[in-house]
């Protein structure tokens, strides 16, 4: 007889199992899907899996993907240890997009050699601005921060398209809402020749390690550990709660803007409306993967780009809707809570084996 | 303004505020029961797409509605498993549920995109649509319009006044004492869980049976999350919700009523208009936690797992 | 032999019954002329980012010999594409930029949109009809005048209300939209969005709408007066054979009634006779181009000389046009 | 008692209960005869609460029957227990504040139960009068005294008519009036035929009003006695086995300069169900101990939190250390001016249930192990392993996670922590509570110690007899007051538990000047 039984201890085995036993399951839903559907589950699987990675120019666009989910994903491994519901990295990283290229169209056709950085500076403090309002709001007037993100990712896309719109627009582009196309001194450089890998992956790579060195080694980072794990035992402790809130809020708030300067600058080289493709969400689902561990968060970034090429892939060449790869994000992570159950419980076999 | 247009406004927010009444509706039950279910907009879009599926399929509004309700509860027993029995923890349980609704729905409905079918016709109740004013703005609606009056009564009532309402305020406030009295708390978490998917079905196949009415990705645009700021801004009471549910959908109607009126301010920036009105409620309501605190359910959230008990 | 292969970038679904739904029968279009001589792919809802970059290298990737990018926001994409595959045929829907290997092609929808305001300037009763833009860019604008001058040739009292919807697609909003708009006296709506969820308010409340982009008659068979369909297979043909006989060059080509790329369809038997003569005359001048909307004297609504006398708008001009014209009392939202 | 039959009112055989990494109940056997008011004994963990848990439909046993008036039954839940004429009250209240009492009440009621009742507020209005027990069926249980509450919960249990009511520690809570009172209660019941189950620690009151005992250890049936022939001491050693020491007389110390003030400190609640504190002043010492005794929820959570630091309000000038005013001061500010603290809750806030010991050390001990904002890692591992050796901390290891210690091997180990600080003040809440005898000596030992070593010690308990052990001067708080404060060798135990009902109030701050400045 199978039976569920609890676990003395978590098992640590289970904790590294978990999302690779969800990624197996998430496989086997797709290949029944595709059989339900007609299409070849291998041919599926591989178009969605494999392809994305079968040449340089392919490896080279998961990287570029990988990017912004990546610096997401960081920030949001940060709140979620501190117990900060931040939803809102879509609007953090619109912001940055946003205040970014403002800055990018400011410097014109400057040949500064402060342009870019200061066009990074400018997407990263707006970055942070979008993510300060939502947490003075809880700090301040204890409002709900789910919600308050949320939110504000409507306003904030809202704004962007206003200032495509208006502001931003292209004088010489028609009226069509579009910013006119940067600069190069404003533009980031692309790591290879070839290939649109552009500094802001770097930067991403760079800011998993910088987090994951908070966390584990400085004192700041056990504070924001015992804040997320126990707010009472923080407080008693006498860890400020407000000051962790408002350092990880800003990190994260940071790194979306910066994620979304670096898609301006980077591969798309403008404003434009459709600045993101719901980056901001899907790092919500890239940080669980990645066990709310930055490094984690890596690889986590890396299946999640594999998994959007992808999509496209199999758009082009199989004819399946592209909403199967957000399909896909959500049952992996229904998936992954699931087996997450295993890290506290066990399957029993007999009666005899409770003792 | 005349008063025939402040009419037609009026009228317009209860269409508009309808399918938020419905999903909020939903919410507050769920979340009474201490379970925050932040999966409302992908159980909406699945009711919206199964419902339209089954009415086109069918050409019947009313099977499609049926549909939408079962599709919704099916969602929310997902997320229902995952918190009550696999202990998940909630926040995430359900943005998978939003994400997996908003992929899976679109993947179901690209076959029907941009077709359309008769959806319910208005029906003015005699008399009553003859009061002037409120007849206009009350009475001379669709029937899913009068189902969420009478189901916001029903609520009150059954919430404020029965047995039922009484144990769902005490698994919500105190789990662990209710199991000790012997309430079956996971049963009650999952009917209000379900109900909150029902609801949220109903609100969907609302968008797409009624409102306008066709199937497209992504139609709700939101409302599942505003839905879940409404039952903040009402502090957890169905009479309240109803309102907020109204001003909502004045809120979302105003810019483009503005527009036509004359005023040049940027429809971007007028269309933020229902998200800034959110925010700004609910740090007015929330700005006393001491208040808060005494009117949200007290387990609201937090994982409880009878096995556990000490 | 091998079939000639050609690419389809859309902004949304193809079965959106606006845009890329016509983009696509337009493809299809190819497909039943040229049989097995062509060899066709589409990527449907790319978003106008960062991603449409990769779709559109990976579709010449894939040996794709034309490809057309069907959505505005796929301009700068396309370009820097094309660069980088200079044997490949780019052609560009809406956008103003070109280079060798990459053509533009525009659809003259404002001759639609004036035979539209004809015939709302002679339906309305109430003599207000309504406009649902989705963004203020020059096209809709142009539009907007174009249905204005239109209603006011036949009805010189008629006004005319704007609502922005800030969307090319989506039903609630453009019901929300239509219907806000009727609550303010309006009898007639054109729309420059996508969906046929304003021509379904207006069915539901007795008043008439005029069908966007394909033919949605069939979604409001009493509200509806016509469709103004757009039709792209005659240019996508053109344009697949010009590569076939190796004649293919760039161009910027504007497209409209008289080449068959605009048309409209399901006039509704149930308007009057005069109003249908009035609608096939003025269809008829335009498509011989003996009558032009946009010829001068024009002033724009704040009294300035917009076209002179005498002059007729050139494609160059007509893509600039950020003006109301008089008598339209709102002004353009920035 | 009279024995009104033969027939047991209940019987239990062989009951065993199984969690994970413990027995709970080990093949426990007992009867009760209708009417005996029967005491189950035993330290902290011995499985008392599994096994009258089992008894109401709450646990389901592993193995083993019970028998109810001669009939074999199975208790699936706690509605057939009451069913069969079964209450119980919880050792944690099973209340909702939100609720009024008949609501409350009512939530424990089946249909057919409230249909026979007919009008439950007259019902409990009736009840109330002849048991004396004073609840008024429409008020908020949240603006209830714990005495009220538990007046509520016996309630419960009695509007149905009740055959076996089982009452877990119920006297913990009470002030000694509440309990003598609580016993008129159980003595009419016992008389009317209702037989009780009686859990307590206080074994004066198991001798005082039980009829039998039962004493378990490690989840077994260890012995059974008559109390009214035994002595407290007695029961005690069957309890805890030969082995164990037991605390000695302390001698008591007289506190040198005072170094820690609380001046007219006035407080609004800052929860919804909190307490305010109102017109607080005492002085603490160094190298004394000053208890503060007093019932459950009078706002020593309160008077704790605004001491720390952790309620973040401030009232200046109001709490001053060395004599300068630390009111604005953080808690960690705080803590680093030498102040401790050992909280009530272990688990949760005195501890991080998820964290190693080594990273529980660093939790308030950071001082030498932080360099450059970057944590010493090696050495708090060191650290750690010294104290789990010094203070006998029953555990793996250093990495061991706080939530897999026992209670009292937790609380060892917070009190090392803390102590390890060398604080000048140390503020200790209930430092023993649920501890057993061993360990509650090595705590007792400790806090001598460091009074012995200078420094100032407030030690807030709801153990009376805790306090009269170790305090040297002591209070009581009474719904945010602050009684006088005695020397312990000029008071009793019936002053002290008159003050924890409140007699004090009105003259209070007063007679405090008078005390400290004598
Ligand atoms: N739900 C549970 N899961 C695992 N172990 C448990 C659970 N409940 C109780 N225990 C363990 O069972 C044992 C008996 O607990 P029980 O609560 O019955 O003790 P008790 O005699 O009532 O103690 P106390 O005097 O502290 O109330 C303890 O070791 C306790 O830790
Ligand atoms: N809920 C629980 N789940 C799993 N194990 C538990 C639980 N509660 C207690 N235990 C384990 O049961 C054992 C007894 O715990 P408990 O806290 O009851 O000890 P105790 O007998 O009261 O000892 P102490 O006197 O030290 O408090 C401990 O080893 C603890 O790890
Ligand atoms: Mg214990
Ligand atoms: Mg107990």
């Amino acid at each position: 007889m199978i039976h569920i039984q609890a676990r003395t201890e978590p098992s640590s085995l289970m904790k590294i199992a978990s999302p690779l036993l969800a990624i197996a399951l998430t496989l086997v839903f797709g290949c029944v899907l595709f059989s339900a559907i007609g299409k070849s589950p291998t041919q599926a699987l591989h178009v969605l899996l494999i392809a994305p990675l079968a040449d340089s120019y392919n490896i080279g666009e998961m990287f570029v993907k990988m990017g912004p989910l990546l610096l997401c994903a960081v920030g949001l491994s940060l709140c979620y240890r501190a117990n900060l519901w931040n939803i809102g990295a879509e609007g953090q990283l619109l912001a940055g997009a946003l205040g970014g290229s403002a800055m990018a169209l400011y410097f014109g056709d400057s040949n500064s050699l402060f342009a870019l950085p200061v066009t990074l500076l400018a997407g990263i403090v707006s970055g942070m601005l979008w993510a300060a309002i939502p947490t003075y709001l809880k700090l301040r007037f204890n409002s709900n921060l789910i919600l308050t993100t949320i939110m504000f990712n409507y306003i904030g896309l809202y704004l962007l398209i206003w200032a495509v719109h208006g502001p931003l627009r292209d004088p010489q582009g028609f009226g069509f809402p579009e910013s006119a196309m940067f600069a190069d001194a404003t533009l980031l450089p692309t790591l290879f020749e070839s290939s649109r890998i552009h500094l802001g992956v770097a930067f991403a790579v760079i800011s998993a390690f910088i987090a994951w060195f908070i966390l584990s080694k400085s004192h700041l980072g056990f504070q924001i550990r015992v804040f997320g794990s126990d707010e009472p035992a923080a407080k008693y402790a006498g860890f400020s709660g407000k000051k962790l809130s408002w350092m990880v809020m800003l990190f994260a708030g940071a790194l979306a803007g910066l994620a979304g300067v670096s898609e301006t600058t980077g591969p798309i080289g403008q404003l434009v409306p459709n600045v993101s493709p719901g980056y901001g969400y899907s790092a919500i689902i890239v940080a669980y993967l990645g066990r709310l561990h930055p490094l984690g968060a890596i690889l986590a970034a890396v299946f999640m780009a594999v998994l959007y090429m992808g999509g496209d892939l199999a758009q082009i060449e199989m004819g399946i809707p592209v909403a199967v790869v957000s399909m896909f994000q959500g049952v992996l992570l229904f998936f992954l809570l699931a087996c997450d159950f295993f890290i506290n419980n066990r399957l029993a076999f007999s009666n005899q084996a409770t003792n | 303004m005349d008063s025939d247009l402040i009419v037609q406004i009026l009228f317009a927010a209860v269409k508009t505020g309808t399918p938020l009444l419905f999903i909020a509706l939903g919410e507050v039950i769920c979340e009474k029961s201490g379970i925050l279910n932040l999966g409302q907009e992908g159980m909406m879009l699945m009711g919206a797409v199964v419902g339209f599926l089954a009415a086109y399929g069918t050409g019947s509004a009313g099977l499609g509605v049926l549909a939408a309700m079962i599709m919704g509860c099916i969602m929310s027993l997902i997320f229902a498993v995952l918190v009550l029995h696999l202990g998940a923890n909630q926040v995430a349980t359900g943005l998978a549920l939003t994400i997996f609704g908003t992929g899976l729905s679109a993947f179901i409905g690209s076959g029907v995109v941009g077709q359309t079918i008769q959806g319910f016709q208005p029906i003015a109740i005699p008399l009553l649509s003859d009061i002037p004013f409120i007849g206009r703005i009350l009475f001379s609606h669709d029937i899913l319009v009068y189902t969420s009056f009478a189901m916001t009564f029903i609520l009150m009532f059954v919430v404020y006044k029965t047995r039922i309402g009484l144990t769902l305020t005490a698994v919500g406030e105190n789990p662990h004492a209710a199991n000790a009295i012997g309430i079956k708390v996971l049963r009650v978490r999952y009917l209000a869980v379900m109900f909150g998917g029902v609801m949220a079905g109903i609100s969907g196949a609302y968008m797409s049976l009624v409102y306008t009415p066709m199937w497209v990705e992504n139609m709700t645009a939101g409302r599942g999350w505003i839905a879940l700021a409404l039952v903040v801004f009402a502090s957890w009471r169905i009479g309240r919700i109803m309102l907020g549910a109204y001003l909502f959908g004045v809120a979302s109607i105003m810019h483009l009523v503005l527009q036509g009126l004359g005023w040049s301010i940027s429809p971007n920036l007028l269309a933020m208009l229902p998200y800034v009105a959110t925010v700004i409620v609910m740090v007015i309501i929330s700005a006393d936690k001491f208040k808060e605190k005494l009117l949200a359910p007290r387990s609201l959230g937090k994982t409880f797992d009878p096995r556990q008990m000490a | 032999d091998d079939p000639l292969k050609v690419g389809f970038v859309y902004v949304g679904p193809v079965g959106d019954l606006g845009w890329s739904y016509e983009h696509d029968r337009g493809r299809k279009g190819i497909e039943e002329y040229f049989g097995d001589k062509v060899k066709t792919t589409y990527v449907e809802n790319v978003p106008e980012g960062a991603d449409a970059e990769r779709v559109i290298t990976q579709l010449a990737k894939a040996g794709n010999d034309l490809i057309f990018t069907t959505s505005f926001g796929f301009m700068n994409p396309t370009v820097k594409v094309a660069k980088r595959f200079p044997n490949v045929k780019f052609e560009h829907a809406t956008g103003y930029k070109l280079s060798k290997n990459l053509g533009t092609y525009v659809l003259r929808t404002y001759e639609g949109r004036y035979v539209s305001g004809v015939a709302a300037g002679m339906m309305t009763k109430t003599n207000t009809i309504g406009y649902i833009g989705s963004f203020p860019i020059p096209e809709v604008i142009r539009d907007i005048n174009a249905a204005y001058m239109g209603a006011k040739s036949v009805n010189p009292d008629v006004k005319m209300k704007i609502v922005w919807a800030n969307t090319w697609y989506d039903p609630g909003k453009e019901t929300d939209a239509a219907n806000a708009l009727m609550d303010q006296g309006v009898d007639v709506m054109l729309q420059h969005t996508d969906s046929p969820a304003p021509l379904i308010a207006a069915e539901k409340r007795g008043l008439r709408a005029i069908g966007q982009a394909s033919d949605q008659s069939k979604f409001a068979p009493n509200a509806h007066i016509f469709s103004v369909r757009d039709d792209w297979a005659p240019y996508y043909i053109k344009r697949v054979q010009a590569v076939m006989d190796g004649t293919w060059d760039s161009k910027d080509f504007w497209g409209g009634f008289h080449e068959d790329m605009l048309s409209l369809a399901s006039i509704n038997p149930n308007l009057p006779a005069a109003v249908r003569t009035k609608i096939d005359e003025t269809y008829s001048a335009i498509k011989s181009g003996e009558f032009k909307p946009f010829t001068g004297p024009i002033k724009d609504n704040k009294g300035n000389i917009a076209v002179p006398a005498n002059h007729s708008l050139t494609d160059v001009e007509l893509a600039q046009v950020n003006w109301y014209v008089e008598g339209i009392t709102d002004e353009i939202p920035r | 008692m009279k024995k009104y039959n033969l027939v047991s009112r209940l019987e239990l055989t062989n009951i065993t209960k199984q969690y994970p990494g413990c027995l709970a109940n080990d093949n426990v056997s007992l009867t009760l005869m209708p009417g005996e008011i029967h005491a189950l004994l035993g330290e902290n963990g011995a499985g008392k609460s599994t096994l009258v848990k089992t008894i109401y439909g709450v646990v389901a046993p592993d193995k083993g029957d019970i028998i109810w008036n001669g009939k074999e039954v199975s208790i699936k839940s706690p509605s057939v227990a009451r069913d069969l004429g079964i209450g119980m009250v919880f050792q944690h209240f099973s209340l909702f504040e939100t609720l009024t009492v008949s609501q409350n009440i009512e939530l424990c009621l089946s249909k057919a139960q409230l249909n026979e009742i007919g009008d439950l507020g007259e019902r409990i209005t009736k009840l109330s009068e002849e048991y004396g027990l004073n609840v008024k069926p429409s008020r908020y249980v949240h603006s209830l005294s714990i005495g009220e509450r538990q007046r509520v919960e016996i309630m419960r249990c009695l509007v149905q008519s009740v055959k076996l009511l089982i009452l877990d520690e119920p006297t913990s809570v009470l002030t000694p009036q509440e309990v003598s009172g609580l016993f008129d209660v159980l003595r009419t019941l016992s008389n009317e035929g209702c037989s009780i189950l009686f859990i307590s620690h206080k074994l004066h009151e198991v001798t005082e009003i039980c009829h039998k005992a039962t004493i378990l250890r490690g989840g077994k049936v260890v012995d059974t006695c008559i109390p009214q022939d035994e002595t407290p001491a007695s029961i005690a050693k069957m309890m805890v086995g030969d082995l164990a020491e037991q605390d000695a007389g302390y001698a008591k110390k007289e506190g040198t300069v005072s170094i820690f003030n609380i001046e007219d400190l006035s407080l609004p609640a800052k929860q919804p169900f909190g307490t305010a504190l109102k017109n607080l002043s005492f002085e603490l010492k160094s190298g004394e101990i000053l208890g503060i005794a007093g019932v459950a929820g009078n706002g020593q959570d309160e008077l704790m939190a605004i001491i720390s630091g952790e309620d973040e309000r401030t009232v200046n000038n109001s709490i001053s250390l060395d004599g300068a005013d630390i009111s604005h001061l953080h808690a960690g500010e705080r803590r680093k001016l030498g102040m401790a603290y050992v909280p009530e809750e272990r688990l949760g806030r005195g501890a991080v249930p998820d964290m190693s010991l080594t990273e529980n050390t660093l939790l308030t001990h950071s001082e030498g192990f932080i360099k450059n904002g970057l944590v010493d890692w090696p050495s708090i591992k060191d650290y750690t392993s010294k104290l789990i050796a010094k203070y006998k901390v029953k555990c793996h290891g250093e990495f061991s996670e706080a939530k897999s210690l026992s209670g009292g091997n937790l609380q060892k180990f917070i009190m090392g922590r803390e102590i390890g600080q060398n604080p000048k003040v140390l503020i200790c809440a209930h430092p023993t509570w649920g501890v057993d005898v061993g360990a509650a000596l090595a705590i007792h030992q400790a806090l001598l110690e460091l009074r012995d070593k200078g420094a100032a010690i407030l030690l807030i308990s709801e153990d009376i007899d805790e306090l009269f052990l170790l305090a040297d001067r002591m209070a009581a708080v009474c719904d945010g007051y602050l009684s006088p404060v005695v020397k312990t060798e000029n008071t009793n135990i019936d002053q002290i538990g008159q003050w924890m009902a409140g007699t004090f109030i009105g003259n209070a701050s007063v007679s405090n000047k008078q005390e400290t400045t004598a």
